[in-house]
């Protein structure tokens, strides 16, 4: 061997590739050395046959990284990225997620194998189950992929079909054995598979209908949203609508899985409301073709009359079934159904999946009203109404163009966020609750600091902790008790907390703004510290020290004339206070974020010297980054403290504090769905993997998933637009080796 | 008065944190220096010198027991070493794979603290799932640390203070020199005032990064062998040691080889005399540390020394 | 109409049958979809526990101490077909963390099939919890969470085998008293270590026993200063609320600073981790402790080498705990009858009456186990050994 | 020296800057030493000098970035001011005065819109705060029709009215430079600081350039104090030339004036003055004009950092 050689690209590539295998093969190894020998799990992991398997692996990454330059002239083939993206997601189902919520560990494997021991099921689904999923799965594989490659007209038409059929055998056999046992059902792996031969069709038809060589793959998504505004949507809506009325089940206690015609033969006689009767009647079904037929017509000839009449007959549409819901519940608890204890329970994903369509339904209608007839931009509210507004910039760089996709996924979002959580077990809307909702109001608040002011605060948590802290004083919860005249229910508390976190934003930031970058992190964290020692030392017990607060935080009440309403143990009103919470708050920094302030923070971010010279009085606009976060944090104290009743210092230690600066710069910093969405996936994903590896290995995988999105995107999961032009190669600098060489300060 | 009695006690205790402080703290801010960047993971160098250490030790001498007394300094120098080696070796990876991709990229620099976060998690997880996630250690005892060697009032000198203290000196001085007066040196301190010039004059930057990565990690790494038979070291003591160690390189002023030095000796020294004044209490150590570190920079923004390599070396 | 009242018989039928069999014929077993009405755990159907603890984090050593030990009685139970049935274990990561433990608490709490849990390890996780286990009907014991308020909040499902720390702290206060002059109290910063360092400053002040206090967070590394401040202190004895490693690396430090006072620590502290880790510096500690000397009972023998054999290392703290908690829910489960539920099983663990290897597991209506003696252990040549009732000690 | 002599406006009410014995100093490096100067209202003054020579050291001590040990600095900023001194004063309070100014190597918000960028220095003045923009309340939404108005008006005049929703970074040079003197004009000064605006541009864009100066002078009333290499661009805009040389003045005086001056020239080529002398008198200003027309396209070190550093 020679030197050339060992220096050569294609070595060092090869070296890498093996050693990245390696590292693989001790991550999915075995758990854990021992004291006694601590070579263990590396030896089993490293010098066992199943090396070579990695080893493999490795040598098959350095092929696929040398040629992959080969390979990527066919993504851009039109629908390559749809048919990648859902074959990806067909095996994510069938590997990850869960089939049902009983069987083994519900995964595939699981449910299959039960399958096979049971007897009585129909052909189809045991086929499925035992060798045509993968049989399927190959086929449409290699069939797409060939159609998308030779441009073959006729082979996507048919992969496409083949396709759809796919997902409807997939579909089909997870609903029989879920019929077939007679329980209530939450989990995503078959409607997942179907998504993803969904989109595996959609890719095959895109192949079939370009004629281009080459497209890309947002251009061509933001063709088809703008060829009929709102029309995609309303489609999928009406879809879901059809779906829920017909197959899901609308009332599921025990062995009884109600679908929405025997809802109806169920409950007569049981004194359900007239409106609730006649919508399981025959109202729901009307309502189902009234606000299909005006949705889709009016968004396909683009009627802003009709537009309007199909949003609001969806919204009607969407009231009445929340009615119906409630009413059938209510009788079903009265009845004590199932050890039901109150309205709300027993319910089958079928009304909220109605919801969800009439949802969607009203938002296309919305969009067809309101979209622009012309330009392919939509108005926002920060356009400016002058005679100097010129036209649109190509590059969709501007603040104004907002995507028609943003647009569209915006109302999915809304009717997602509205209508999801209800079906979903009560592990996940804990999970909602307590860990992505929190913490994405977390990430919104630090985004502030960070993202806009470019302020590195890594002791953001501790104004968590003393918004919960002023929430437990205020409701009496510490030793020392406020007088009785302030002793109040936490949502009370909001401004109280709200207050005391500025005052200690603006506290901890006065004296230290004029440190810069690091030397403000190593503050900011030193803060943090301070603060958690503080609330287990303190002198006089004020904290309670470890303990935490005793008698535990009330839960919220609310009694504004006659609106009562009381939280408890159920996780679903505490995600809809939260819902209500984050929305308020992004809309409110969203308006921040095009004002005055928001330009000033993304000035001295830039260039605080200019921002300066400017006119910009930097140490203010730097306090109000501080206080305006500080503030949101303390918000998610008195919803955090409210909510889980007990807490203590160890809630607020450093870890969590760095760990919400990687949310918001995992997401995108500066974005506020950008620090809202890396909020929401690392929460999540720690609770996903907990069915995927051990425990303790959890924090292993985040640390690498983390470490793999910076090093390939490093702008975060949605770049902020302001953000994109630092790393896009708008103004590319003299070297790019020197770029992360600054010769300025502060980040 | 009975505190001020037990101070040359305390200053000894102080000055073995301090040193160690320092030796970590060098790394944070050589790669400061050079890159402008708070290298998170540099916590978790410190930690796999400590089990790489451990292991290579553990080959050689067992569970130490009958070790004979003339070998002790060879065991310790093989100690050394082999943490050295594995400090330098993670940390040369860390660069490759977090850092060098990152600045092709040109990532804004909050990008770069993530990875080292991202890196940071995966490493010390990584090696609590290869080792072991206990806390405490079962390190050789290849020799009587706890023998006292002298006693200066109420310090009583033991082995393995002399042992820390010597050793970091030593390479505090090796360091101090090398950057001072090597071509290598050199060319970090271009790198450290002008990395586009330095580069103009023919410096490969990639490498004097990478060199400047390895520099820190071998001295972190033989820092993590001389913490692992001092004291315990788990998979997650990388993190608070690693947290003190940047505060001491912001104390001293970050990119400045003398202010590490320096920051990490009095954070070190804060630690051990003032916690234990009567009505303090040893709870309020890292409170005290840090107060200690914000009246500094209120009064001296850029740290004790201020913060520039090249200028200090 | 003759239709709808025929719909109406149904569904009155259909309600009447639901509530009887509400909590039984949720139980799924795992083999197959066979399901059926009967969901009975006759022999040879699997039985599910859970265990709710921190298993990653900071925290997680003492929960996987005692996971270890659950997983070991499970799988014994399973090798021997101890109980009549298969049992499977879930477990379930609560990270030692109040603000984790809810989704933890929920993702054992939503599986019917799960008729017992094992945990929350600590106090704080099980303040946050308890409530929402009560609501689900579903019965727990306790290895580990100590804090003496949680059986006073009224957690109908809480149950523990272990003294609260305020009484062990009590004991062991009282103890020193008779034993010195002065002592120095220092505790771990965790809600267990300065709970039972707080009864034992309680009793000491109530005694007209001078003390100081102070805290060394459990995350240290480097106990020389602190060490050297009790030396310096010239105080005669020394309490140690915290848990073993940490003990054992405080016994190493006072051992250097040469502190020859009497040293004790409490049930966190006496384990096989605290005896490797001092070495000879842990002789002459004290350990208080509310459990019987494991080496009396007949199963108890085979315990450490058994845990030993699986997990390649010594058991820890709380891991003998964890091994009666499971035991004793595996008896109650049994007892439960031929088709257990959640319900029956709460009842039977209220009636349990339970010879473990720590102690005699019998609750309370509070939840607390009923033998509360606390006994006084010793290291000695590297090995702890029981010296008796720590009351008739003198 | 020689007298001050300026157009017919001049009056002793109408000193912009008054700066009077002005010493700065780094250490063991004096930066200015006991430099005097005055600026008039409405004039475009030129400061120049060989590199090193303290023009950039005496634009941030005229807009508050440095503190000079010794002299003092008056300041009146718009018309019918009262004069304030700006030593001690912070940069943005020395901006709310009446000083705008640009950079030698241009600073601009790169990841803004030219439009933003421009938004940025108008609404420094306004008031509205975080409460009324989170609301959107109407003085605020009014505040903000204003600044967009106004920001489109500014680069209309600039000439960069098509691309105000252009990111800064994405912008050629020139306009960069246009752009960064839109943003100061933003701020609504009395007196605008031009730190080498020509530097990097093309002879193009230098004509361009020296007539948006004019126009801001004569349209907007804006007195302009300017420092540049480009002599030509110099000699064309310029009412008054002041001229600094190892952190002292060496010369004043109207651009022809100074064009013979022996001492400048002797500055400039390094020679000593009598040579100088001779070789001004044998072409007068060819030569000035030609030795300096390199003016360096990058900012020395030295430069970038007093530029960028604040140091007390």
């Amino acid at each position: 061997m020679n030197r050339v050689m060992l220096r050569s690209p294609g070595f060092k590539r090869l070296v890498a590739c093996l050693a990245g295998s390696l590292v693989l093969a001790v991550m999915i190894g075995p758990q854990e050395g021992t004291q006694a020998d601590y070579g263990y799990a590396f030896r089993q992991a490293v010098f066992k046959p199943r090396v070579f398997v990695f080893l493999g692996i490795g040598v098959l990454m350095f092929l696929l990284v040398t040629y992959w330059p080969r390979v990527t002239p066919y993504f851009t083939r039109p629908g390559a990225v749809a048919l990648c993206t859902g074959l990806t997601t067909v095996i994510a189902a069938q590997f990850l997620l869960r089939w049902d919520d009983q069987v083994g560990n519900a995964k595939f494997g699981a449910v299959s194998r039960a399958v096979s021991n049971t007897s009585g099921l129909s052909p189809a689904t045991t086929a499925f189950f035992s060798w045509l999923h993968w049989v399927q799965f190959l086929v449409i594989a290699v069939l797409a992929a060939f159609a998308v490659a030779q441009r073959n007209r006729m082979l996507a038409w048919v992969t496409a079909a083949f396709a759809v059929v796919a997902g409807g055998i997939a579909f089909y056999a997870h609903n029989d054995v879920i019929s077939f046992s007679h329980v209530a059902d939450h989990s995503f792996g078959a409607f997942t598979t179907l998504l993803g031969y969904l989109v595996v069709a959609v890719g095959c038809s895109a192949a079939a209908l370009s004629h281009e060589q080459a497209t890309h793959a947002r251009d061509s998504i933001d063709r088809v949203l703008a060829w009929r505004p709102g029309l995609p949507i309303a489609a999928v809506g009406a879809a879901a609508t059809i779906i829920a009325m017909t197959t899901s089940a609308w009332f599921s206690p025990l062995r009884l899985n109600a679908s929405f015609s025997s809802t109806h033969d169920l409950f007569a006689g049981y004194g359900l409301s007239p409106i609730s009767s006649q919508y399981l009647a025959w109202l729901g079904w009307v309502l189902l073709a009234v606000v299909a037929i005006t949705a889709l017509s009016s968004t396909y000839l683009r009627l802003r009359l009709g537009g309007w009449i199909a949003a609001g007959l969806g919204v009607v549409a969407v009231l009445l079934t929340v009615v119906t819901l409630y009413d059938i519940s209510k009788i079903g608890a009265d009845n004590n159904v199932d050890a039901a204890t109150g309205p709300w329970q027993n319910l089958g994903s079928g009304g909220w999946l109605a919801c969800m369509g009439f949802g969607l339904m009203a938002a296309g209608g919305f969009i067809a009203a309101t979209a622009a007839r012309t330009s392919t931009g939509s108005a926002s509210p920060s356009t400016p109404d002058t005679a100097f507004v010129p036209s649109e910039s190509q590059g969709g760089l501007s603040l104004r163009t907002a995507s028609r996709s943003s647009k569209n996924l915006l109302f999915v979002g809304v009717v997602l966020a509205l209508f999801l959580p209800p079906t979903m077990t009560e592990f996940w809307q804990k999970v909602l609750v307590s860990e992505i909702g929190v913490y994405v109001l977390l990430a919104i608040g630090l985004n502030v600091v960070v993202g806009w002011a470019g302020l590195l605060d890594l002791g953001f948590i501790a104004f968590y902790a003393i918004g919960s802290y002023t929430t437990a004083y205020l409701v009496g919860s510490l030793p020392h008790k406020p007088p009785a005249w302030l002793h109040m229910t936490p949502l009370l508390a909001i401004p109280f907390a709200i207050t005391i976190c500025i005052i200690a934003g603006v506290a901890l930031g006065a004296p230290t703004l004029r440190l810069r970058g690091d030397y403000l992190a190593i503050v900011t964290l030193g803060f943090g510290e301070i603060i958690r020692i503080t609330a287990v030392n303190n002198p006089g017990n004020i904290t309670n020290s470890t303990r935490g607060p005793s008698p535990a935080v009330a839960h919220p009440r609310v009694h504004i004339g006659p609106v009562h309403i009381t939280w408890g143990l159920n996780n679903l009103q505490y995600w809809y206070l939260l819902l209500a919470l984050i929305v308020i708050v992004v809309i409110l920094f969203y308006r921040l974020e095009g004002s005055r302030l928001g330009r000033a923070w993304a000035a001295i971010r830039e260039d605080e010297v200019a921002a300066q010279a400017s006119g910009i009085n930097t140490p203010r606009v730097k306090l109000l980054a501080f206080a305006i976060g500080a503030s949101t944090s303390g918000l998610a104290g008195v919803f955090f403290a409210s909510q889980i009743g007990y807490f203590n210092p160890d809630n607020f230690v450093l870890n969590n504090s760095i760990l919400v600066v990687a949310y918001v710069v995992f997401g995108g910093m500066g974005s506020l769905p950008g620090a809202m969405a890396g909020a929401a996936v690392l929460t999540w994903l720690p609770e996903f993997l907990k069915d995927q590896v051990p425990a303790d290995d959890r924090q292993m995988w985040i640390g690498a998933l983390v470490l793999l999105m910076m090093i390939f995107r490093p702008a975060g999961l949605i770049p902020a637009r302001r953000r994109k032009a630092e790393l896009g190669g708008l103004g590319s600098p003299p070297s790019s080796e020197t770029r992360a060489v600054p010769a300025s300060e502060g980040l | 008065m009975h505190y001020i009695h037990q101070i040359p006690a305390y200053v000894l205790l102080g000055l073995t944190r301090g040193s160690m402080y320092a030796l970590i703290a060098l790394g944070y801010t050589l790669v400061y220096g050079v890159l402008q960047l708070l290298n998170f993971a540099h916590s978790e160098v410190f930690m796999s010198g400590a089990f790489g250490s451990y292991i290579v030790v553990h080959a050689v001498v067992g569970d130490g027991k009958g070790t004979p007394s003339w070998a002790v300094p060879l065991v310790i120098v093989i100690g050394l070493l082999s943490g050295a080696v594995t400090g330098a070796s993670v940390a040369w990876t860390l660069e490759r794979v977090a850092y060098r991709t990152l600045r092709r990229r040109g990532a804004p620099k909050l990008a770069f603290l993530i990875s080292a976060i991202g890196a940071s998690f995966f490493l010390s997880q990584l090696a609590g799932k290869l080792f072991n996630r206990f806390r405490g250690n079962g390190f050789p005892k290849y020799f009587d640390q706890n023998r006292q060697v002298l006693r200066i009032s109420t310090a009583r000198v033991q082995v393995f203070e002399v042992v820390i203290i010597l050793t970091a000196v030593i390479m505090m001085i090796f360091l101090d020199r090398l950057v001072a007066q090597t071509k290598l040196g050199r060319s970090i301190r271009a790198v450290a005032e002008d990395a586009p010039t330095a580069a103009l004059m023919g410096i490969d930057i990639d490498r004097t990064i990478s060199r400047t990565f390895v520099i820190g990690g071998a001295l972190a790494g033989a820092a993590g062998f001389l913490f692992g038979t001092a004291f315990s070291f788990s998979n997650t003591v990388g993190f608070d040691q690693g947290t003190k160690a940047f505060a001491a390189a912001v104390l001293g002023g970050i990119g400045n080889i003398r202010g590490a030095m320096m920051g990490g000796l009095l954070l070190g020294l804060v630690e051990a005399l003032v916690p234990p004044i009567p009505h303090i209490g040893i709870q309020w150590t890292d409170v005290v540390a840090f107060v200690v570190l914000v009246m500094v920079l209120i009064f001296r923004p850029t740290g004790l020394l201020g913060e520039r390599l090249g200028r200090a070396a | 109409m003759y239709k709808r009242s025929l719909a109406r018989l149904g569904v009155l039928g259909l309600v009447g049958v639901l509530a009887l069999t509400a909590c039984s014929s949720k139980k799924k077993t795992g083999s197959g979809l066979t399901g059926g009405s009967s969901g009975s755990a006759a022999s040879g159907a699997t039985i599910k526990i859970g265990f709710e603890g921190p298993l990653s984090g900071d925290n997680a050593q003492l929960g996987i101490n005692e996971v270890n030990a659950v997983q070991l009685a499970v799988d014994q139970a399973n090798a021997n077909n101890t109980y009549g049935f298969k049992v499977a274990l879930v477990k379930s990561d609560d990270v030692g963390d109040p603000a984790k433990a809810p989704t933890a608490a929920t993702a054992l709490q939503q599986d019917p099939a799960i008729l017992g849990v094992i945990g929350p390890s600590f106090s704080g996780a099980t303040k946050a919890v308890g409530a929402s286990y009560d609501a689900a009907g579903l019965v727990l014991i306790s290895p580990s969470a100590t804090n003496p308020t949680l059986t006073t909040l009224g957690f109908k499902s809480f149950h523990r085998v272990v003294p609260p720390d305020s009484l062990e702290g009590k004991e062991a206060g009282d103890y020193l008293a008779k034993k010195a002059k002065k002592v120095f109290v220092v505790d771990d910063l965790s809600d267990y270590g300065k709970g039972a360092a707080d009864a034992v400053e309680a009793e000491l002040k109530a005694k007209g026993v001078a003390s100081e206090r102070q805290g060394v967070d459990a995350k240290t590394t480097d106990y020389s200063v602190i060490a050297h401040q009790v030396q310096a202190s010239g105080d005669d004895a020394l309490f140690y609320g915290g848990y073993d490693t940490q003990a054992a690396q405080f016994a190493k430090a006072l051992k250097a600073a040469g502190f020859t006072g009497l040293t004790m620590t409490g049930n966190g502290g006496k384990s096989s981790k605290f005896t490797e880790g001092a070495a000879d510096a842990g002789d002459n500690w004290l350990f208080s402790c509310g459990c019987l000397d494991a080496t009396v009972a007949p199963q108890a023998k085979d315990f450490s080498a058994a845990y030993n054999a699986a997990f390649k290392t010594d058991p820890s703290t709380y891991s003998p705990e964890a091994y009666d908690a499971t035991n004793a829910m595996l008896t109650a489960i049994k007892a439960a009858g031929a088709s257990p539920t959640r319900a029956k099983v709460f009842a039977a663990v209220n009636a349990l009456d339970f010879k473990g290897i720590t102690t005699e597991i019998k609750f309370e209506p509070s939840g607390e186990v009923s033998a509360q003696v606390i006994n006084l252990y010793q290291q000695k040549a590297g090995k702890i050994g029981l010296l008796g009732d720590i009351n008739t000690q003198s | 020296m020689t007298a001050v002599t300026v157009g017919s406006e001049a009056h002793e009410s109408d000193i912009v800057f008054d700066v009077e014995h002005v010493t700065l100093r780094f250490g063991g490096v004096t930066s200015l030493n006991d430099v005097s100067l005055r600026m008039y209202r409405g004039e475009i003054l030129a400061i120049i000098g060989p590199n090193g020579a303290g023009k950039t050291s005496l634009f941030n001590s005229l807009t508050g970035v440095y503190t000079p040990q010794e002299g003092s600095i008056m300041l009146s900023g718009r018309a019918g001011d009262p004069p304030q001194s700006v030593l001690g004063k912070k940069t943005h309070v020395v901006n709310h005065l009446g000083v705008g100014r640009t950079f030698q190597n241009i600073r601009l918000f790169p990841a803004l819109t030219a439009l933003e960028n421009v938004q940025v220095g108008i609404e420094a003045r306004q008031r509205s705060g975080p409460i009324s923009a989170m609301l959107g309340l109407p003085w605020q939404r009014r505040e903000q029709r204003e600044s967009t108005h106004f920001a489109y008006q500014l680069l209309g005049e600039v000439g960069l009215a098509p691309k105000a929703n252009e990111l800064a970074a994405s912008l050629p040079y020139g306009e960069q430079r246009r752009l960064e003197i839109a943003r100061a004009l933003g701020t609504n000064p009395g007196v605008l600081l031009l730190d080498e605006p020509a530097a990097g541009t093309n002879p193009v864009e230098k004509r361009e350039l020296a007539q948006l100066i004019q126009r801001v002078n004569t349209d907007r009333l804006v007195s302009v104090l300017l420092i540049e290499h480009d002599m030509k661009l110099v000699m064309s805009v310029a009412h008054r030339i002041v001229v600094l040389n190892f952190g002292e003045k060496i010369a004043e005086g109207a651009p022809a004036a100074i064009q013979r001056d022996p001492a400048v020239i002797a500055a400039y080529l390094g020679t000593s003055a009598e040579e100088a002398a001779a070789q001004a008198a044998a072409a007068p200003d060819v030569q000035l004009i030609e030795g300096t027309t390199e003016a360096p396209l990058e900012a020395t070190p030295e430069d970038t950092r007093d530029d960028g550093e604040v140091n007390p």
